[in-house]
């Protein structure tokens, strides 16, 4: 079977971008996603982790982060960086299991709103903030990433839903 | 405040975000007596008033957290990292 | 001899007429108008029927507190019974029926039960309806029941959308009338975040009501300056159609935004309503003041009305109560409705002041006549006259309309809501809110204040010391002078008036009178819950915003004590009552729950799978085949191929779990009740997971990658819950251990490639050696796919009993993997298989699931004593399991069963009797927990939990199964139908 | 009868057609307010249903007389005053089934037992199952029912619609796939349970002592000689707690700990509607659960809020989730409004199971852990405490309703949920 070629489907990739004046909803590329798990106590991970330069990094939760990248990472690549995490951390692939959606524009945020209780005003969630929360019925990790942009991490098999739960979320700004 | 509940790693947020699970007891020594199982297992103090319990931050950073609450009046009184309920400074 | 529309005044928009309908009659009103203002500028005063005694009723207040004015509107889905007329805007179009009557609003049979009325009085049912017994139901209550209730709800799905919304604020101002603008101005002006909320459609409050003027502008003048200014703040949001129904723990408010309630038909895209969950630093409630009825006879006969409403009618809307309007007060506030009226040129006949040392400098040419009460209005279906008692003498002057005013409640209703209780004043002659509510605040009239400028002072320095207590800097606003204000000073309430020859009604909606609440205190009911319990006062859609604090005071002077030892009966929410709709917000219908696909659920789809729920998963649970006509032949046939072929069955859904760290092995020792501390790299082992209590709490196989590395798979139903119990183990229990978990269920698509000929269709896939020897039952290892174009884990697990494989591939990968391996399996006969063969392919193996591990089993019970460790120190359940009801020897064991008759055939849930045992309870052996159509026996099998069932194998036995009529004669056998010395395991 | 109690008016058709030509002046009080008496044979914690059905039956089916309610509010202000008044008897385990049959067979004659309409109203209670497991599980419980005696019916998608048109056949997210029914499942109303037993005892010749709190027990040489309260000591020979709710703090004053949390459960009614629901209905797919009281409110609830609580009051998250729950199974009550909402506190034991027995001490007697199952067993419950606090032994039908059994490992849960008791 080495002739046949596995081909990858993103979990949101039939689905084509919101756009309106007030806000867009799009699914973006299924990249890299590391989980990283750093041992109780383990100092200064995150800047450590800033300083691999594999993808954005995200805080997820305490002694967790997620690496976050528009490219895949091969499989040589995300062994390399395993061995670079240890002993400081463990790395766990969740490229697969994790699809992501941004959401931009005016009303981005009062469309959260409508599934969040955090308080997106800009000084309570400033750029470069994360958090995993309920968005309605499904736990989703957002990080605010301009100021009026989200990005949104959410477990593969939610991901339809979501998507469905935000198009009627922002239906009303169009 | 059960309608919000102040997690010390994600600030306050909404009960359903959290799993209660009860008394935030201390799990007995394996070999400790049949009588102190049964009491952990099984008996509660359930007090009206302050009251220890463990939640869970489930759709949020998934930490177990110490939550002292008084259940007459539903005010929080503090909440800490259960990993940490020991040390004194680790209470928000 | 009717209410009507002034030729001029009135904040409606005389430009733009609206054409409705009442009970089909066709009407017209204006825009600015509430569909009560236009009822009665269309003379219409009868508007509904009271819920006993069917007594005409008309419209009585002006807002949220109207008992009478209930009416249904829309059609179809969006019939919406119980509306109050006096807070629905009226817009084009729209058609308003009146409830409780039959046939006909004029004429209602039920107003028969008016005659009766001495035998109807509180709690006559509690005393009667008893004989002979088998009438309650089949007469009595059906009957009642008919008669009972208000709108007719519809049974059509609602059409519309609706959601929610979170708000974040400093400050939360509730009600915009004087005191609410002020606190917002004063707020907002700092800078502090503010929301201010109102239930109704403008902003305004009772200013909108109001005459006087603020430095020479109107009131509304005066609301439209203000609001805009607040508009133009970046940092204030203005909800108007809100209603702030709770206050709940933690100072988040519930409120329910009408958005799309006020249009015939709504936009699609926008929901009808909202609710929002208001999260505030601090709070401001300026709820304003309820104007008490007074409890005279006659007090429900249409043309009666509230002083404060009539004004609001006069001086909003433009309408006329009457041509010969009375007034009836307590207080002072009577004279601001009567100098009103006078001045719109309708005509007073009197204004009757209980007072009798009343010292209000009333300028007008009504007669007042002090010291006096109205003890009885008359008329039926509208007003004509009314007495007027006075030192015992009674006089009776003609009126079509009369205004009643018995002094005002504070509406302290939100500030009640957790739990503080009311505080009864003298002074006050009300129930105030307690103090001490951390964060919320009190401001104007609902703050004991009186008057605009008042409630203008107050509102705006508690709205600046608000936000100063969050930092803010604030300066209190300022207001120009206020001319024509009224202030009315509390008055003596009077709770009995003399005189009354009628029904004097205290609760109009359930139809309480005062001989009520007497008969309550005589017959033991007198603590003010027991009370309302016993005559229903309080429990109409109104929840006593009128009636209760008139009920205490007769209350109290039945009992001959004060209105504070009687006290209140407790707030709750809702402040005014709230949709099922808004509370549900998006999630209906389909929505009502998010839905978890798999990886493979597209590939299944190709498959033509049929799918079936599995808590929020959906799951492929059989592939039919064009020819097959039902389900059992699709999966006897996908069965069947199993064991003779192979088949591909996606178990995606089952919960995944990395444990990793150096003290996983540890932890997961102490989590399983079997060991894993010597579990070898590349092996994977069955788990058994107990609760604390002993009992089986889930189980799976968990294979260990590497050293510190282990894949843990939990059973689709309670992954989430095991991730959890997890977590609680290592950070609550053990943070010394150092172990990382992270859930993984959705980054694998996961497939079970099982069957004799499983092997032959992966090895060419699989570019490792996965022979019996290289890769022998219960390997585990990473292994690479295609020419090391793709990594996946490949597990040698089964749950059919065949050969199987359990391969796992990216999520993404998922689809295109499965096509790869049923192109390859397709020579050797591969087919898809769903859980239904599943199901089927593990009841013949003796494996259980859920279905079996029903938290009420322990290891033993399944033949699993073997993987309870009895040299590990410790592992959670350990040390319940030694209990006397754990060990009993009579406990329901796991068994098989099978059918004497192979062509008979029974069901899950089915009970087991002994042979010729009669069927009771105490005979009740156990029960079937799973059953499948078995084509390898060639009958249906089960499993079943039998009282010393191991020790039965053999034995016949009943099926009982009494609710469907089925008793089938069956053999209790070894649990295992297919190799029982697990041969083809190790092939 | 001996009356020992008040001599009140039996109440009929006939004594209303009297007062009310009478201008209804002559009704007398539906009990007594008595002062305490110094010592009684039994004391009973607790004027709730349970407390005044255990002291009626005393008196009419025991002999006791010499008994006192104490109640530290008014009577009934506790459970049996907020609760969405459901009767049933579908229990599946036999440490549960025959009580609870016992019970429902009591509601069948109870009005005209203690003369007083409590509305008992045998309109069927249907559980819906949306799964081939939840189905299976109901089965075995229906079967459970039949061995029993108990009515069960197991009825079909399309038998569920033909009753139940409106439920969501079109667009559920949870398919209805049938329902188990008890026909003679049914509602009562709730306050004149309350009222009705208070009354029966009282002319019977029981002291219902209402705000009298009880802030001490008494104890002399491992026995109970009687209680402190508000309004002073008071001795007994027994001591009976039936104080739901507050079971864990009053049993606490005898040295008891509990296998019991409290925890808050609300309930709501609508506003009042024409006739649209003539059963009782629960959604398998939540925890919604729906009626219709005879003065047309809907009456529904869903689950507990999940934290321990002894304030009546909950939380918003769960009454929206509620209405969720409410609109997906009846997608037209979207447009009917939820009129109030209330708080009871629940004695949620670690099983789901109540306790009826001895203690530790000799003449104290326990009544607790009702869960939110307390109301329907109201009847059952007096009768097998008055049973237990009159002979000294357990009624057939409570013998495994034992304070020991959890250590004993003789746990009665029925849906298997663990020592966990917020998910009962």
């Amino acid at each position: 079977m080495s002739d046949f070629r596995p081909t990858f489907r993103p979990a949101l990739g039939a689905k084509t971008a919101i756009t309106s004046a007030e806000v867009k909803l799009s699914a973006l590329p299924e990249g890299a996603i590391v989980q990283v798990l750093a041992p109780p106590g383990e100092q200064d991970v995150a800047s450590f982790l800033s300083g691999l330069g594999k993808g954005g990094v995200r805080t997820f939760s305490p002694g967790q982060w997620l690496i976050v990248g528009d490219e895949p990472m091969t499989q040589e690549d995300m062994k390399t960086l395993f061995e670079t995490l240890e002993p400081r951390a463990t790395g766990v692939d969740q490229s697969a299991g994790r699809a992501r959606i941004r959401i931009d524009g005016k009303q981005a945020g009062r469309v959260l709103s409508k599934g969040t209780a955090l308080d997106l005003s800009a000084d309570a969630f400033p750029v470069g903030r994360s958090a995993t929360t309920l968005i309605g019925h499904i736990a989703a990790h957002i990080t605010r990433i301009d100021s009026d942009s989200f990005e949104l991490i959410v477990l593969r098999g939610f991901a339809e839903s979501l998507w469905d739960d935000l198009t009627r979320m922002s239906a009303e700004y169009r | 405040m059960a309608s919000l509940v102040p997690c010390p790693h994600c600030g306050a947020r909404p009960k359903e975000e959290f799993t209660v699970k009860g008394a935030a007891q201390v799990r007995p020594a394996p070999d400790t007596d049949k009588k102190s199982w049964v009491d952990y297992v099984y008996l509660r103090e359930n007090p009206r008033g302050r009251y220890e319990e463990f939640w869970h931050h489930t759709s949020g950073c998934r930490r177990w957290l110490v939550v002292i609450r008084d259940t007459a009046t539903h005010e929080i009184e503090s909440s800490c990292d259960a990993a940490f309920a020991g040390q004194t400074d680790a209470r928000t | 001899m009717t209410s009507y529309r002034l030729a001029t005044g009135g904040l409606i928009d005389r430009q733009t007429p609206l054409s409705f309908s009442f009970d089909g009659k066709r009407m017209l009103g204006f825009e600015g108008d509430s569909l009560a203002s236009a009822l009665l500028a269309n003379g219409q005063l009868l508007v509904g029927r009271s819920f006993k005694y069917h007594r005409p009723r008309g419209i009585l207040t002006a807002g949220t507190a109207e008992p009478n004015a209930l009416m249904t509107i829309g059609q179809g889905g969006r019939t919406e019974p119980n509306t109050r007329a006096t807070m629905q805007e009226l817009y084009q179009g729209l058609e308003a029926r009146s409830q409780s009557r039959w046939p006909s609003l004029e004429f209602d049979v039920g107003a028969l039960n008016s005659l009766f009325s001495p035998f109807l009085g509180a709690g006559f049912y509690y005393k009667t309806f008893m004989w002979p017994a088998a009438f309650w139901e089949k007469i009595y209550e059906p009957f009642i029941r008919k008669a009972a209730g208000l709108g007719k709800a519809s049974y059509e799905a609602d059409p519309d959308s609706y959601d929610k919304c979170w708000a974040h604020c400093d400050l939360l101002v509730i009600g915009s009338g004087p005191a609410g603008l002020a606190a917002a101005l004063s707020a907002g002006r700092s800078g502090a975040r503010v929301v201010l909320v109102d239930e109704h459609s403008a902003a305004g409050g009772s200013l909108l009501s109001e005459t006087a003027t603020i430095g020479g502008a109107s009131a509304s003048q005066f609301v439209a300056e203000t609001v805009a200014e607040l508009a133009s703040l970046s940092n204030v949001q203005i909800l108007t159609r809100t209603t702030a129904f709770g206050w709940y723990d933690g100072n988040v408010f519930g409120a329910v935004e009408r958005v799309q309630k006020h249009v015939l038909d709504p936009l699609p895209a926008v929901p009808v309503e909202r609710l929002w969950r208001v999260v505030s630093k601090r709070a401001i409630l300026a709820s304003g003041a309820e104007e008490r009825p007074l409890v005279f006879g006659g007090n429900d006969i249409p043309g009666v009305m509230m002083a404060t409403a009539m004004r609001t009618y006069l001086n909003r809307y433009g309408v006329a109560p009457g041509k010969h309007v009375a007034i009836f007060t307590t207080n002072d506030s009577g004279y601001a409705l009567a100098r009103d009226l006078e001045s719109a040129g309708v005509n007073l006949v009197a204004v009757i002041d209980g007072r009798p040392d009343a010292g209000f400098r009333y300028s007008g040419r009504a007669r007042v006549i002090k010291g006096a009460y109205v003890s009885d209005a008359h008329g039926r279906k509208a007003l004509s006259s009314i007495s007027v008692w006075k030192n015992g003498s009674v006089e009776t002057l003609k009126a079509d309309a009369l205004a009643m005013s018995g002094g005002f409640s504070p509406i302290i209703h939100l500030a009640c809501h957790r739990g503080a209780k009311p505080v009864w004043s003298d002074e006050q002659a009300g129930f105030l809110a307690p103090t001490g509510l951390n964060g919320f605040e009190l401001a104007g009239a609902v703050n004991t204040n009186s008057g605009i400028a008042a409630c203008l002072a107050d509102g705006a320095a508690r709205g600046a010391a608000c936000v100063e207590a969050l930092g803010f800097t604030a300066s209190v606003a300022t207001f120009a002078t206020v001319e024509g204000d009224i202030v009315a000073p509390p008055a003596k309430p009077i709770w009995k008036i003399p005189g009354i020859k009628g029904k004097a009604f205290v609760d109009y909606q359930n139809d309480v009178h005062r001989k009520d609440l007497a008969l309550a205190v005589r017959e033991g009911y007198g603590h003010v819950e027991l009370a309302k319990r016993y005559t229903t006062n309080g429990m109409a859609t109104d929840q006593g915003k009128l009636s209760n604090v008139n009920a205490i005071g007769l209350l109290a002077e039945a009992r001959g004590v004060s209105p504070a030892e009687i006290g209140t009966t407790t707030f709750r929410p809702f402040y005014t009552p709230v949709s099922f709709g808004a509370l549900a917000g998006g999630h209906f219908g389909h929505h009502f729950q998010p839905v978890r696909e798999s990886p493979l659920h597209d590939w299944a789809k190709k498959q033509s799978a049929v799918f079936i729920d599995t808590g929020l998963w959906y799951r492929s649970s059989w592939f039919p085949r064009n020819s097959e006509t039902n389900w059992r032949e699709s999966v006897d046939r996908e069965v069947l191929n199993v064991r003779a072929n192979a088949g591909l069955c996606d178990v995606s859904t089952l919960g995944k779990i990395e444990v990793c760290g150096n003290d996983a092995a540890e932890f997961l020792n102490r989590v399983y009740s079997n060991g894993f501390l010597k579990l070898p790299i590349g092996k994977a082992r069955y788990g058994l997971m107990l609760r604390e209590d002993g009992f089986i709490y889930d189980d799976g196989t968990t294979s260990r990658l590497e050293e510190h590395r282990f894949f843990m798979t939990t059973t689709t139903a309670y992954a989430a819950g095991v991730m959890t119990h997890l977590e609680f183990c290592a950070q609550a229990l053990w943070p010394d251990l150092d172990v990382r978990l992270a859930s993984v269920t959705d980054q694998w698509a996961q497939m079970s490639v099982a069957g004799p000929k499983s092997r032959r269709i992966l090895q060419p896939i699989v570019d490792d050696d996965i022979s019996n020897a290289a890769f022998p039952f219960l390997a585990a290892k990473e292994v690479s796919l295609f020419g090391g174009q793709l990594q996946g884990r490949l597990f040698r697990i089964s749950f059919s009993g065949e050969l199987a494989y359990e391969l796992a591939v990216p999520a993404g990968y998922g689809e295109s993997v499965a096509d790869a391996i049923m192109e390859a399996g397709n020579p050797h006969g591969i087919q898809p298989y769903g859980v239904e063969a599943l199901s089927v392919l593990r009841v013949e193996k003796g494996h259980v699931t859920h279905s079996e591990i029903n938290g009420t089993v322990i290891p033993a019970d399944l033949g699993f004593e073997k993987m309870v460790s009895q040299t590990k120190p410790d592992f959670i359940g350990k040390a319940m399991l030694n209990r006397e009801g754990l060990t009993a020897e009579d406990r329901p064991r796991l068994v098989g069963v099978v059918p004497l008759d192979p062509k008979a055939s029974f069901r899950t849930g089915s009970h087991i009797l002994a042979k010729d045992a009669a069927a009771t309870l105490e005979n009740d052996q156990g029960y079937v927990t799973s059953i499948a159509y078995s084509p390898h026996v060639g009958s249906t099998i089960g499993l079943a939990l039998v009282r010393h069932g191991p020790e039965r194998h053999g034995e016949e036995v009943v099926v009982w199964n009494g609710l469907c009529g089925e008793f089938t004669a069956a053999r209790l056998c070894n649990p295992v139908f297919v190799d029982p010395q697990n041969e083809k395991l190790h092939v | 009868m001996k009356r020992h109690g008040t001599n009140p008016i039996r109440y009929s058709a006939l004594s209303i057609l009297f007062n009310g030509l009478r201008g209804n002046q002559a009704w007398t009080p539906a009990w007594r307010q008595p002062e305490p008496k110094p010592h009684y044979d039994v004391i009973i914690v607790g004027g709730g249903g349970h407390g005044l059905a255990t002291a009626y039956y005393l008196a009419k089916e025991f002999g006791i007389t010499n008994v006192a309610v104490l109640e530290k509010s008014y009577i009934g202000s506790g459970n049996v005053g907020r609760n969405t008044t459901i009767i049933r008897s579908n229990y599946l385990l036999p440490g549960n089934n025959p009580f609870y049959e016992l019970s429902l067979k009591l509601w069948e004659g109870l009005e005209q037992d203690f003369n007083f309409n409590a509305m008992v109203s045998q309109r069927g209670v249907l559980n819906l199952f949306h799964s081939d497991g939840q189905r299976d599980a109901y089965t075995r419980r229906g079967n459970a029912m039949r061995l029993h005696g108990v009515d069960a019916d197991l009825l079909d998608r399309e038998a569920v619609r033909k009753r139940l048109p409106f439920l969501d056949f079109d667009n559920a997210r949870f398919p209805i796939y049938g329902g188990l029914l008890q026909k003679r499942g049914g509602t009562v109303r709730h306050d004149a349970v309350a009222w009705g037993y208070a009354r029966g005892a009282d002319m019977r010749g029981v002291d219902i002592i209402q705000n009298c709190e009880v802030t001490g027990i008494r104890r002399e040489n491992g026995i109970v000689t009687g209680v402190e309260t508000t309004r002073g000591f008071i001795g007994c020979g027994k001591l009976g707690l039936s104080a739901a709710g507050n079971s864990s703090r009053v049993a606490e004053m005898a040295g008891l700990k509990l296998p019991i949390e409290s925890h808050v459960l609300q309930a709501f009614v609508s506003e009042g509607l024409k006739p649209f629901i003539d059963c009782v209905v629960t959604f398998g797919a939540g925890h919604f659960y729906i009626s219709q009281s005879d003065k047309g409110g809907l009456v529904f609830g869903g689950d507990l809020d999940g934290y321990n609580s002894y304030a009546q009051r909950g939380n918003l998250a769960t009454v929206e989730h509620v209405a969720e729950e409410g609109k997906a199974l009846i997608p037209s009550l979207s447009r009917v409004r939820m009129l109030r909402s209330w708080g009871g506190i629940m004695d949620m034991s670690m099983d789901g199971s109540p306790i009826i027995d001895r203690t530790h001490l000799d003449n104290l007697y326990l009544n607790a852990g009702w869960c939110y199952g307390g109301f329907k067993a109201t009847p059952a419950s007096g009768f097998c405490f008055a049973h237990l606090l009159a002979k000294g032994t357990s009624h057939d039908t409570t013998r495994q309703m034992r304070l020991d059994r959890f250590e004993r490992g003789y746990l009665i849960d029925e849906n298997g949920q663990g020592a966990q008791p917020n998910v009962h």
